[in-house]
C-alpha cells in the first residue's frame, strides 16, 4: 500500500513536470510574431509558390516583396538561416517593417527555416524567446536553433550525405538548412525548403542572395563576408568601404570550393545570383559563455568569454562593451545597403536603392526597437505573423 | 557578483548535492538529478520544468539506438546464436591459442562497437568468452580483467563511442572521420590486452570447458547469425551508396530491422515483449545515466558552470593538460560517466582545436582513455558488472591490478594520439 | 515514405514508452522507480509531439 | 535617412579623389603590365585587383601565378613588368585550393627567384590589416608571418595598410633591409597608393 501510494506520488510529480513543460514547449513553438509591413512592401507570398510540396509544412514561411518605385535589379536577404543567430532575422526584419526600394526589388525572408525558429537547443539552456523593448512596450522573438524542429523531420540519417555533392556531414546537419543547399524535391523538409529558395532565386531571377548570420568569437570565420567566386569583386568594396567608413571592421572569405551545402557556395553554383553571406559576433554561442540569459543575448557581455580573449583564443575582440544585439543588427543592415549601393556604383543601369532603413551608426544610436512597428496600429491587412 | 565567484557557488552546491546524495547511498544517476536540481534552484532559476525536461531530451535518439541495439543483442543471445559462435569457436580452435584469442578479441569487441556501451559487452558475451578463457587456463583475475578492458574498448569502438559522439555534437564536430582512428587503437589495444593477460595458462580441462558451455538450440547455424549482420550492415551500405535514392532510416530502425530479421530465424520461440522488458530493465542504468546527463549539462549550460569549467580549461598550460590526461579523463569518467564527455571533453577539443591540433584524431585517443574510469569508484558499474558476469570472487583491488598493465598502455596509446594527432590527420580519410 | 518512417519511430517511441510504465508498475525499489519517471518523460514529450 | 545615404556617397566619393593624408611619397615608380598574386591564398590581392580595374591598369591577377607564367610571358615577348604578393594566409582559401603554407612558400620562393632573373619589380603588400596576422589566427598558426617573411625580406617596395604594421613588424623590415614602406590608412587610399606607383 505504502509502496503503490509512493509510487503515486512520484508519476504525479513526473507528470507536473511533464505538463509545464510540455505547455512552455507548445506556447514557444506557436509564439506569433508580428510583422508589420513597411509601406514599400508590395507583395507577400508564401514559399510553397515556388514549389508546393513544401505547402502546409513548418516551412512554407512568409516571402516579402518591395517593389522599386524605380525598375532595378533584384536583391535577397534570407535572414533566420539559424535562428539562433537573432541579429540576422531582427535585420531582415527592419527592412520588412521600414524599408521602401526607391530603385530595384527587395526580396525579403524572415524565417529562411521556420522549423528551426520554433525549438530551441537541447542541452543549450536558451530561452525560449527575448524581447526587444520598443517605445510602444516591445516586440517578443522566438530564440529557435540551428537545426530544423526535430518534430518537423525525424528521424535523422546514420550520417548525412550531401546532395549533389555526396560528401560527408553530421547527421544533425540534415536538418542544418546552411549545409543542404541546392536541395532537392524529394529530399527531407530541410532539403526541400533549400530547394523551394532556389526555386525562387532563379524564377525571380534574384542578382544577389545575402544570407545573415551571426558566429562564435571561437569561430575563425568571423565579421566578414563569405562570397562566392561571382560575387568576390562586390564583396571585396563592400567590405573595404564599410571598413573605411561605418567604424566597424568587416574583413573577406573566399567560399571554399570543396565545402558544400553552404549557401555562398551552391546559390552561386546553382543559379545566375550571386551568394554572399554575412557574419557578426555573437558570444551567445560561444561554448566558454556564462550564464545563458535573453541579458547575455541582447548585450553580448559576457566575462568568461572575455578571459578567452584574454589567452588568444577567440578571432574577434571583446572587451566589457560586450558585442549588444544593436551593434550586431546595425553591421548587417549596413552591409546590406552597402551591397546595394556598391552593386548600383558597377551596374549603374540596374541600380538598387533602399530607403528609410537605419545604418549602423543609428542603430545604435536609437535602438532596433524604435525601427520596429507597433502591431496595435498597423493599418488593416498591414500586420502578418511568421 | 561576478560571473565567476556566481557559477563557483553553483558549482560548489551542485558538488555538495551529489557528494551528498552518494553518501546517502543513491544511485549515480539521481545523485547527478539531485545535483542538477539543486544547481537550478542555486542559480536563481528555481526548478525549472523547461530546462529540465528539455536537458532530458539530449540523448533520446542516442537512447533509442541503444534500446535497439541491445535489443538486438539480446534477441542474438536468447535465440542461442552468440552460444553457437563461441561453441563453434571454441571446437574447433581450441588447440590454437592465438587464433582463439584473436576470435575472442573480435566477438567481444562487436556488441559494444554497435551499441556504444561496454555493458553490453559483458552482459551478451562476457560470460561466454570468461568460460572460455578460463578453459584455456587463464586465471579468474585476469579472465575478468579481459573482459572488462576489451569491453571498454568496445565501447570506444566505431561506428557507435558515445564519447566521441557527444564530444562531437557539443562542439558542433560532424561525426565523421573517427572510424579508422577509434577502430585501429581499439584492435591494437584489444589484442594486447588480450595477449598479455591471456597468453600464459597451462590449459585446463578443455572438454569440461565445451560442456560447461550453453549448448545453442538444434536448427541454429551460421547463415542464420549472419543474415541479421548482412541486415544491419546492408542497410548502411544501401543508404551511403545511394543516399539520395532510399529514404532516410537512421541508425535505431537498422537495428530494429536487424533484430526483427534474428528474432524471425530464431529456431526457438521467445517472447518478443519479455525480451524487450528485459532490455529496458538492463539499460534503466545507463538510459538513466543519459538522460541526467542531459539534464546536468543543460543546468550547467544554464547556470554558466559548464563555461567556467570550459574557460578554466581551455586557459590551462597545454604541457599540464596533456601530462595529466589520463588522470583526468578515467575520473571525470568515473564521477559523471558519459557526463564526462560534454563537460569535460568539450573544453578539452575546443583546446585542442584552437591548438591547430587535429580534433578527430584527438578525441579518438580520449575515447580510448575514458572508458578506463568504468571500473574506478564511486560508479564503476562495468568493472562490478564484469566481476559479477566473470564471477570472480577475489578482492575488487586485485581486479584493478590485473587491468593495470592493459590501462596503462591505453593511457599511452590515448595521449600519443592526442599529442601527434596533426601528424595522424591521415587516418581520418578527410 | 517518409512518412512511414516517421510513424515507425512514433511507434517505436510509443511501445519504449509502455514498456518504461511497464516496468514502473513492476518495480518495488523505490530509485528504479523514480528512474523509470525521469527516462520517460523524454520519450512522452516526443510521443505527444511536444518537443 | 536619405541624408545619411548622401553623406557615405560623398565620403566614398572624397575617398577616390582627395590625395590620401598618410601616403607616403614614393620614389619606387613601378610598370605595367604586372601580375598580382599572393603568398597564403587569402582574398587580400582581390583588394588591389579592385583598383587596378577601376585605374586602368594593365594587369594579371592568378593567386596561384608560378614562376613558369613569368616565364611563358617572357616567351609571348610581353613580359611582366612588376610583381605584387599579397602576403596574409587564409586557412579557408588554402583548404580549398588544397594547398599548404609549405606550398605557397615554395611557389613565392620560386616566383621571387624568375622575377629577378628578369630584372622585375617585386612589391610584398599587406592590406588586410592585424586580421591577417598571427594575432587573427589560431594560437600556434603562424602561416600569416610565414608568408611575410617568405614576401617582405625579397622586396623592393612594401604596400602596407598601416593598422596591420601595429608591431611595426614591416617597418622593420623596411628600416633593416632599407626597403622603401608605402603605408596607407584607409582601404580606399589604396587607390592613389597604386595611381602613383604607376603614373609615367
Amino acid at each position: 500500500m505504502k509502496a503503490s501510494i509512493r509510487k503515486l506520488g512520484f508519476s504525479i510529480a513526473g507528470l507536473v513536470l511533464l505538463v509545464v513543460s510540455g505547455l512552455s514547449f507548445y506556447e514557444s513553438r506557436h509564439l506569433k510574431e508580428p510583422v508589420v509591413l513597411s509601406d514599400g512592401v508590395t507583395q507577400v507570398m508564401k514559399l510553397s509558390k515556388y514549389f508546393p510540396d513544401i505547402e502546409g509544412t513548418a516551412n512554407d514561411c512568409n516571402i516579402y516583396v518591395l517593389e522599386g518605385k524605380e525598375p532595378g535589379a533584384t536583391l535577397c536577404i534570407l535572414g533566420g538561416t539559424h535562428p539562433e543567430e537573432p541579429a540576422g532575422r531582427l535585420a531582415a526584419w527592419l527592412f520588412a517593417e521600414n524599408g521602401v526600394m526607391m530603385k530595384g526589388r527587395l526580396i525579403v525572408v524572415l524565417s529562411a527555416n521556420r522549423s528551426a525558429t520554433t525549438v530551441t537547443r537541447v542541452g543549450g539552456a536558451y530561452p525560449p524567446d527575448f524581447i526587444i523593448p520598443s517605445p510602444w512596450g516591445g516586440q517578443t522573438f522566438r530564440l529557435g536553433d540551428r537545426w530544423s524542429n526535430p518534430l518537423d523531420q525525424w528521424p535523422d540519417p546514420e550520417v548525412y550525405i550531401h546532395y549533389p555533392s555526396g560528401q560527408y556531414l553530421a547527421y544533425l546537419d540534415s536538418r542544418n538548412l546552411n549545409r543542404c543547399w541546392p536541395g532537392r524535391p524529394n529530399g527531407t523538409l530541410t532539403e526541400k525548403t533549400a530547394y523551394a529558395f532556389l526555386e525562387m532565386i532563379k524564377k525571380e531571377k534574384v542578382d544577389v542572395v545575402i544570407d545573415l548570420h551571426e558566429a562564435e568569437l571561437q569561430y575563425p570565420v568571423i565579421s566578414t563576408i563569405v562570397t562566392h567566386e561571382k560575387g568576390q569583386e562586390l564583396a571585396a568594396v563592400v567590405s573595404m568601404t564599410l571598413t573605411d567608413l561605418e567604424g566597424f571592421k568587416m574583413g573577406l572569405e573566399f567560399s571554399p570550393k570543396n565545402l558544400h551545402g553552404l549557401s555562398h557556395r551552391e546559390i552561386g553554383d546553382y543559379s545566375d545570383a550571386i551568394s554572399l553571406l554575412f557574419e557578426a559576433p555573437e558570444p551567445f554561442l560561444d561554448a566558454t559563455r556564462g550564464k545563458t540569459t535573453t541579458d547575455q543575448l541582447l548585450t553580448g557581455k559576457d566575462e568568461f568569454v572575455v578571459k578567452a580573449g584574454k589567452h588568444g583564443l577567440l578571432f574577434e575582440k571583446i572587451d566589457e562593451k560586450g558585442w549588444p544585439i544593436d551593434v550586431r543588427v546595425g553591421r548587417h543592415t549596413s552591409a546590406i545597403l552597402q551591397t546595394m549601393a556598391s552593386w548600383t556604383e558597377v551596374h549603374p543601369e540596374r541600380p538598387l536603392l533602399c530607403d528609410n532603413v537605419p545604418r549602423y551608426a543609428e542603430v545604435i544610436e536609437k535602438g532596433i526597437g524604435k525601427f520596429l512597428q507597433d502591431p496595435a496600429h498597423g493599418k488593416p491587412g498591414r500586420v502578418l505573423f511568421e | 557578483m561576478d560571473m565567476t565567484t556566481y557559477a563557483l557557488i553553483v558549482l560548489g552546491v551542485m558538488v555538495l548535492f551529489y557528494a551528498g546524495a552518494k553518501l546517502l547511498k543513491l544511485s549515480t544517476e539521481i545523485s547527478m538529478f539531485i545535483a542538477a536540481a539543486a544547481g537550478c534552484v542555486a542559480g536563481g532559476f528555481g526548478f525549472s520544468a523547461r530546462h529540465i525536461a528539455e536537458g532530458a531530451m539530449t540523448y533520446l535518439d542516442i537512447n533509442l539506438i541503444f534500446i535497439t541495439a541491445t535489443l538486438f543483442m539480446n534477441i542474438l543471445k536468447e535465440s542461442g546464436g552468440v552460444a553457437f559462435v563461441v561453441r563453434g569457436m571454441f571446437r574447433r580452435f581450441r588447440r590454437q591459442r592465438a587464433i582463439l584469442l584473436v576470435l575472442l578479441t573480435i566477438l567481444l569487441l562487436i556488441p559494444g562497437a554497435l551499441t556504444g556501451a561496454g555493458s553490453v559487452t559483458v552482459l551478451i558475451a562476457g560470460g561466454m568468452v570468461s568460460t572460455v578463457l578460463l578453459g584455456l587456463g587463464v586465471p579468474k583475475v585476469k579472465t575478468a580483467a579481459i573482459v572488462f578492458i576489451v569491453a571498454g574498448l568496445s565501447a570506444a569502438a566505431p561506428p557507435i563511442s558515445l564519447w566521441a559522439m557527444m564530444t562531437a555534437a557539443g562542439v558542433n564536430m560532424p561525426y565523421v572521420g573517427f572510424f579508422w582512428p577509434l577502430m585501429l587503437p581499439c584492435l591494437v589495444a584489444g589484442l594486447l590486452t588480450m595477449f598479455i593477460l591471456g597468453w600464459r595458462g597451462a590449459p585446463a580441462d578443455l572438454e569440461r570447458a565445451l560442456e560447461e558451455l550453453p549448448v545453442p538450440p538444434a536448427g541454429m547455424n551460421w547463415l542464420k547469425i549472419i543474415l541479421p549482420f548482412v541486415v544491419f550492415l546492408g542497410l548502411i551500405v544501401v543508404g551511403r551508396t545511394w543516399p539520395h535514392e532510399t529514404v532516410v532510416t537512421g541508425l535505431p530502425l537498422m537495428f530494429l530491422c536487424a533484430a526483427l530479421t534474428s528474432y524471425v530465424l530464431s529456431p526457438q520461440k521467445m517472447d518478443l515483449f519479455q525480451i524487450s522488458q528485459k532490455t529496458i530493465e538492463q539499460l534503466l542504468p545507463l538510459l538513466g545515466t543519459l538522460t541526467c546527463v542531459g539534464i546536468l549539462v543543460q543546468i550547467m549550460t544554464l547556470t554558466g558552470v559548464r563555461g567556467l569549467l570550459a574557460v578554466t580549461t581551455v586557459t590551462l598550460p597545454v604541457a599540464l593538460v596533456f601530462a595529466t590526461l589520463f588522470i583526468i579523463l578515467p575520473v571525470s569518467e568515473a564521477v559523471l560517466m558519459w557526463g564526462a564527455a560534454p563537460v569535460i571533453g568539450v573544453p578539452l577539443i575546443l583546446l585542442f582545436n584552437t591548438m591547430g591540433l587535429n580534433p578527430i584524431v584527438a578525441l579518438a585517443g580520449m575515447s580510448i582513455i575514458w572508458p578506463l574510469g568504468d571500473a574506478l569508484p564511486p560508479t564503476a558499474i562495468i568493472g562490478r558488472l564484469t566481476v559479477d558476469v566473470t564471477g570472480y570472487q577475489g578482492s575488487y583491488g586485485q581486479f584493478l591490478k590485473a587491468c593495470l598493465i592493459p590501462a596503462v598502455i591505453m593511457m599511452i596509446i590515448g595521449t600519443l594520439m592526442v599529442v601527434y594527432s596533426k601528424q595522424l590527420g591521415f587516418l581520418t580519410g578527410l | 515514405m517518409e512518412l512511414v518512417v516517421t510513424i515507425i519511430y512514433y511507434c517505436l517511441v510509443g511501445f519504449v514508452s509502455v514498456l518504461l510504465i511497464y516496468n514502473l508498475i513492476k518495480t518495488t525499489e523505490w530509485q528504479k522507480e523514480v528512474l523509470y519517471i525521469i527516462v520517460l518523460i523524454p520519450f512522452l514529450l516526443r510521443l505527444f509531439m511536444l518537443k | 535617412m536619405k541624408c545619411i545615404s548622401w553623406i557615405i556617397t560623398l565620403a566614398v566619393v572624397a575617398g577616390f579623389v582627395l590625395p590620401p593624408a598618410s601616403a607616403q611619397k614614393q620614389t619606387v615608380k613601378l610598370d605595367q603590365p604586372v601580375l598580382l598574386t599572393s603568398c597564403g591564398q587569402s582574398p587580400g590581392p582581390l583588394k588591389i585587383k579592385v583598383f587596378f580595374g577601376r585605374l586602368n591598369i594593365d594587369y594579371v591577377y592568378n593567386l596561384q601565378a608560378s614562376a613558369g607564367d613569368l616565364s611563358a610571358k617572357k616567351k609571348e615577348g610581353k613580359p611582366f613588368k612588376s610583381l605584387i604578393i599579397v602576403t596574409g594566409a587564409s586557412l579557408k582559401g588554402m583548404g580549398a585550393s588544397k594547398v599548404s603554407i609549405e606550398d605557397e612558400l615554395d611557389r613565392t620562393k620560386k616566383l621571387i627567384a624568375e622575377a629577378r632573373k628578369q630584372g622585375m619589380k617585386v612589391v610584398g603588400a599587406h592590406v588586410e590589416g592585424m586580421e591577417r596576422r598571427a594575432q587573427g589566427a589560431t594560437p600556434g598558426d603562424n602561416s600569416d608571418e610565414l608568408s611575410i617573411d617568405a614576401v617582405c625580406p625579397q622586396s623592393d617596395l612594401l604596400l602596407v595598410r598601416k593598422d596591420g604594421d601595429e608591431d611595426k613588424r614591416f617597418t622593420a623590415i623596411s628600416t633593416g633591409k632599407k626597403i622603401p614602406l608605402v603605408t596607407f590608412e584607409k582601404n580606399m587610399e589604396l587607390s592613389d597608393v597604386l595611381k602613383n606607383l604607376y603614373q609615367k
